[in-house]
């Protein structure tokens, strides 16, 4: 290792300058900068599913372009992931194969199901909201190209959370049917929601170099606690409770304390025992493997029409 | 004009902007399907956006066929009532768009051959002395062409892409020839609207055949020899596709009527 | 017994007719998806068969149950009204039958389980002390002994077949393993109804994994190891199948509601 | 040709005895046969198609029970008529590749799509109607098991009409929409169930031959009338309206007179062009194809059990 190199990088770390796609960097920090953007680039691509599972069911005109127009910006944020990412000297390719072959982890949340209309609601208001609280301080990330894929995702996916909020809204001022199937969604996303944050600190391996590198900024729990508080007012303003008998003011704290999160649920969903883990992967590998033969054919023709192009250039 | 003449002029018009509101959300709900399994990423964003295209058109006719519809009427009508509450047979979209997605081949061409239709119709729409009618087409054009191009683009690139490609576009074609004639046989209230709309079926026809030709030609694929014409749609008489659509997309109003969502 | 106990006691009795009879008609409803479609004519009419039998089970529990809400209640129901006029967080089947039917192996590997299952279920609710539950046991314990029966020689037959029946049949029993889990799992309506029918679920389960591995071992399968078990659906939270099932199902009911058919 | 035999033969015809399998029989008469009856039984076996249709949303359990059972007797017939065709020296497989390739033809109703629930007492009512119109007359053919398999099915086929009276019955009698469903079945069904008795009696070549064999015992263009007869009165108890504007009683002939029926239409759907022919055929080939995997392991493992008991036997 160059130290002279790693002394530059680390300075530029200190003084919060962005680091770009050809400066030097920590084969380390590489690593795990391709592991986390294209973890959540997967998290995007595979998030599409649920919600995509009620485009054809979605009770008005209005919320159907609405929604397609939600899960069409996820497919866009996967996009712009993906090319962070590829800064980084990997490939598309490579990481489709790492998330097809199960090698590479997604958010473990869309490993839930979309059970109805409500968990529309539901997973802009939480896991949108999980998912800002997780990447506004990205956003300082100090890769620049992440960085910088950030800004843009924040900005479209606080739009999204309140769509999800509204939609919720809506159905707890409805019929009683409406309500009860908003407190349903609620009581099924909050718990992984609260595990969107990941493991405890004290069992979260990578944190601390995160930290170090100006990647992550917060802790896990830290961003949790904050997650409890801000959707504890907001579930009271829609008039269904959160479901957790713990969870209460805690005055000294100046926060909300609250229950234990079920982290053998946690650990098991990762490893592959969440109720859609199975359907999720083979989605994404049929739509992959329906795919080939058209990806295949966009490139017959391109490289056609190369040829024509050089021939032309070549006789002129 | 006398009180029954009013009427019967009000229900052509309304059956009118459902058949295209009709044919634009069934095509929207059938490209709808795709998200999130479109065959790469960048297609997967392009598809979805056409879907949301074809929904906005639905709505805008809906809107203006429920207006209609309210004139004088005491019991008021919304859009989604005209597009939740109604069954199959009172459907008028054409045939052509309740087809199953099939591969991205069969859905490619489903699109190129729908489009082009939607692109002359609307070319002549625009000049429709309803100036709704000719508003919303004219809104609509903008996004028809770019759907016309962008389906004709992947018409070429898989028609002359590999040996594969080609043989899944030469099935596709064939087998959706047939949905492509009801496009020209006017229906009773496309006749009665004449006055008012007025297209020309037989140059319509042309210029769509002449479109598809010349993609066609660059696809290196060919026009099917002429066959018999599946219709019915314009007239409520559909596949057997229609009603799992319906079933489907019409759930949460038929099991929760009358609410806000 | 006070109003409240006697209202607990007949919601649960209630929840648990649901709970069998929604098992029977889902699982039945996903059986006649194949009518007109099996792998070969008699195999055909052998599964259309099960799935009638399984839809008179349903329609017996849902007369029961429509006959236990009925007492002292105003609104009467009706064994149809409870089939088709609720949604899917009031189901209670169990999830393995929603599962979509798969290959002819996963359909049987399914029936085979699943039939098992109600197999010991129903020989110990016959000596239920209610009446009725116990006289549908009986009446229904015959039909599935020949599903068991049939379901078990297929599984043998394509687990001893071809490598490629195998190998299906390989795949089919690990992707089903994880929901057979909650069949011995008691939801809370069959703990409170212990009075009345005393199943004893370890037992129930030991007898289905030997009748199980009895099968497999003539098949030349094996049980899969130990694994995660999914769960939920006798509590109303199901995979996201049920929903478009019951769509389709209720579609009529839902759309043209309160009429004779 | 053996003189004595086709004398033989042509004795038992006169005099109303059965020819049986072992018997001998003109290769033209084995030929006109296997023609009809296979084509009766691929009738019976797409004929399930149109109907299954609707099975998983039938408006009330028990008639999804009933139809359930009415489409599974329809399989149940065609079972009895390959069988019938086999005695005739052809194999289930040579006759379902007949099928399957399109040389072999089916009746052409059920090329047309069912889109309400009264389809289904259409096509009870009418179809079914027309098919034992047809069928009693063929309880009395010439040839034993063809003639038996026939009473059978015109048994259960017989029962099948009234129950799809019945579901239309109870559809005029009900609401507004549900007597407009009705309506709209009779509109789509009606000229296609006159089809189904064949062209008239001067386009249909192979009737004069099979009278004499005394296969068919009446004409297409009488049994045609002879349902129409039956149809307008039933009609008339439903208080439905048959699309036919030139319907009408008359006195002389002590029959209604009705309109020319679109034989252009007719051919067409024969040709292959009617709605759904493409569906059919390709449901019954992906049936094929996909049992096709069973068919071999049921094969296989019934062989490997047969060698089991041969070493059993070889040992003993």
């Amino acid at each position: 290792m160059n130290e002279k190199e790693l002394q530059h990088f680390e300075d530029k770390i200190k003084q919060e300058i962005r680091i770009e796609p050809k400066d030097w960097m920590p084969d380390d920090y590489r690593k795990m900068l391709i592991r986390q953007i294209s973890q959540h680039a997967h998290s995007e691509i595979v998030g599409m599913l649920p919600e995509a599972n009620w485009i054809t069911r979605a009770p008005s005109l209005k919320r159907k372009a609405i929604l397609l127009a939600k899960v069409q910006d996820e497919a866009g944020h996967g996009l712009y992931l993906y090319c962070a990412a590829e800064t980084l000297n990997i490939s598309r390719e490579e990481m489709t194969e790492q998330l097809l072959s199960g090698r590479a982890k997604y958010s473990s949340i869309f490993n839930y199901p979309t059970l109805s209309w409500a968990d529309m609601g539901a997973i802009g208001w939480l896991v949108d909201g999980a998912a800002i609280m997780n990447q506004v301080p990205l956003c300082r990330a100090s890769y620049g190209p992440y960085a910088r894929a950030m800004i843009r995702i924040c900005k479209e996916e606080s739009f999204h959370q309140r769509q999800g909020y509204e939609i919720l809204l809506t159905l707890c001022r409805g019929s009683k049917e409406q309500k009860a199937m908003a407190q349903d969604a609620l009581n099924r996303w909050w718990w992984p929601s609260l595990m969107m944050f990941g493991p405890n600190d004290d069992d979260s391996p990578h944190s601390a170099q995160s930290m170090k590198w100006k990647i992550k900024r917060f802790s896990n729990d830290e961003l949790r606690q904050k997650f409890v508080d801000v959707c504890k007012d907001q579930a009271d303003i829609l008039g269904i409770a959160i479901p957790d008998s713990d969870l209460k003011w805690n005055e000294e704290r100046g926060h909300y304390d609250f229950g234990e999160i079920n982290w053998e649920e946690f650990w098991s969903v990762i490893k592959g025992n969440g109720p859609c883990n199975k359907e999720r992967l083979d989605a994404r590998i049929k739509a992959h493997e329906n795919g080939e033969w058209v990806r295949e054919a966009a490139l017959a023709y391109a490289e056609k029409k190369k040829e024509v192009i050089d021939d032309v250039v070549k006789l002129s | 004009m006398d009180s029954e003449a009013t009427n019967n002029a009000k229900k052509d018009l309304v059956n009118y902007a459902l058949f295209l509101a009709d044919s634009s959300l069934i095509m929207g709900h059938r490209l709808s399907e795709w998200t999130g399994h479109g065959p790469m990423i960048e297609q997967d964003i392009a598809i979805t956006n056409i879907a949301l295209d074809l929904i906005g058109q639905a709505r805008n006719f809906y809107q203006y066929a429920a207006e209609v519809i309210n004139i004088q009427n005491d019991k008021k009508v919304t859009e989604d009532d005209l597009a939740y509450l109604r069954d199959a047979n009172e459907f008028k979209n054409l045939l052509i768009t309740e087809l199953p997605n099939g591969d991205w081949a069969f859905t490619i061409s489903k699109l190129f051959l729908f489009s082009t239709w939607q692109f002359y119709f609307y070319q002549t729409l625009i000049y429709s002395k309803d100036e709704q009618l000719a508003a919303i087409a004219e809104k609509s054009l903008k996004e028809v062409t770019y759907h016309v191009i962008w389906s004709g683009d992947w018409v070429i690139r898989l028609g002359d892409g590999t040996e594969e490609s080609k043989n899944r576009m030469k099935k596709a074609v064939l087998n959706l020839w047939p949905y492509t004639g009801e496009m020209f046989i006017p229906a009773a209230f496309e006749d009665n609207l004449k006055n008012s709309v007025s297209i020309n079926f037989s140059n319509m026809q042309n210029d769509w055949i002449e479109k598809v030709k010349l993609v066609f030609s660059e696809a290196t694929l060919s026009i099917p020899e002429k066959m018999w014409m599946q219709s019915g749609g314009k007239n409520g008489v559909h596949t057997e596709h229609l009603g799992y659509i319906l079933a489907e997309m019409q759930f949460m109003q038929r099991a929760y009527p009358g609410l806000e969502w």
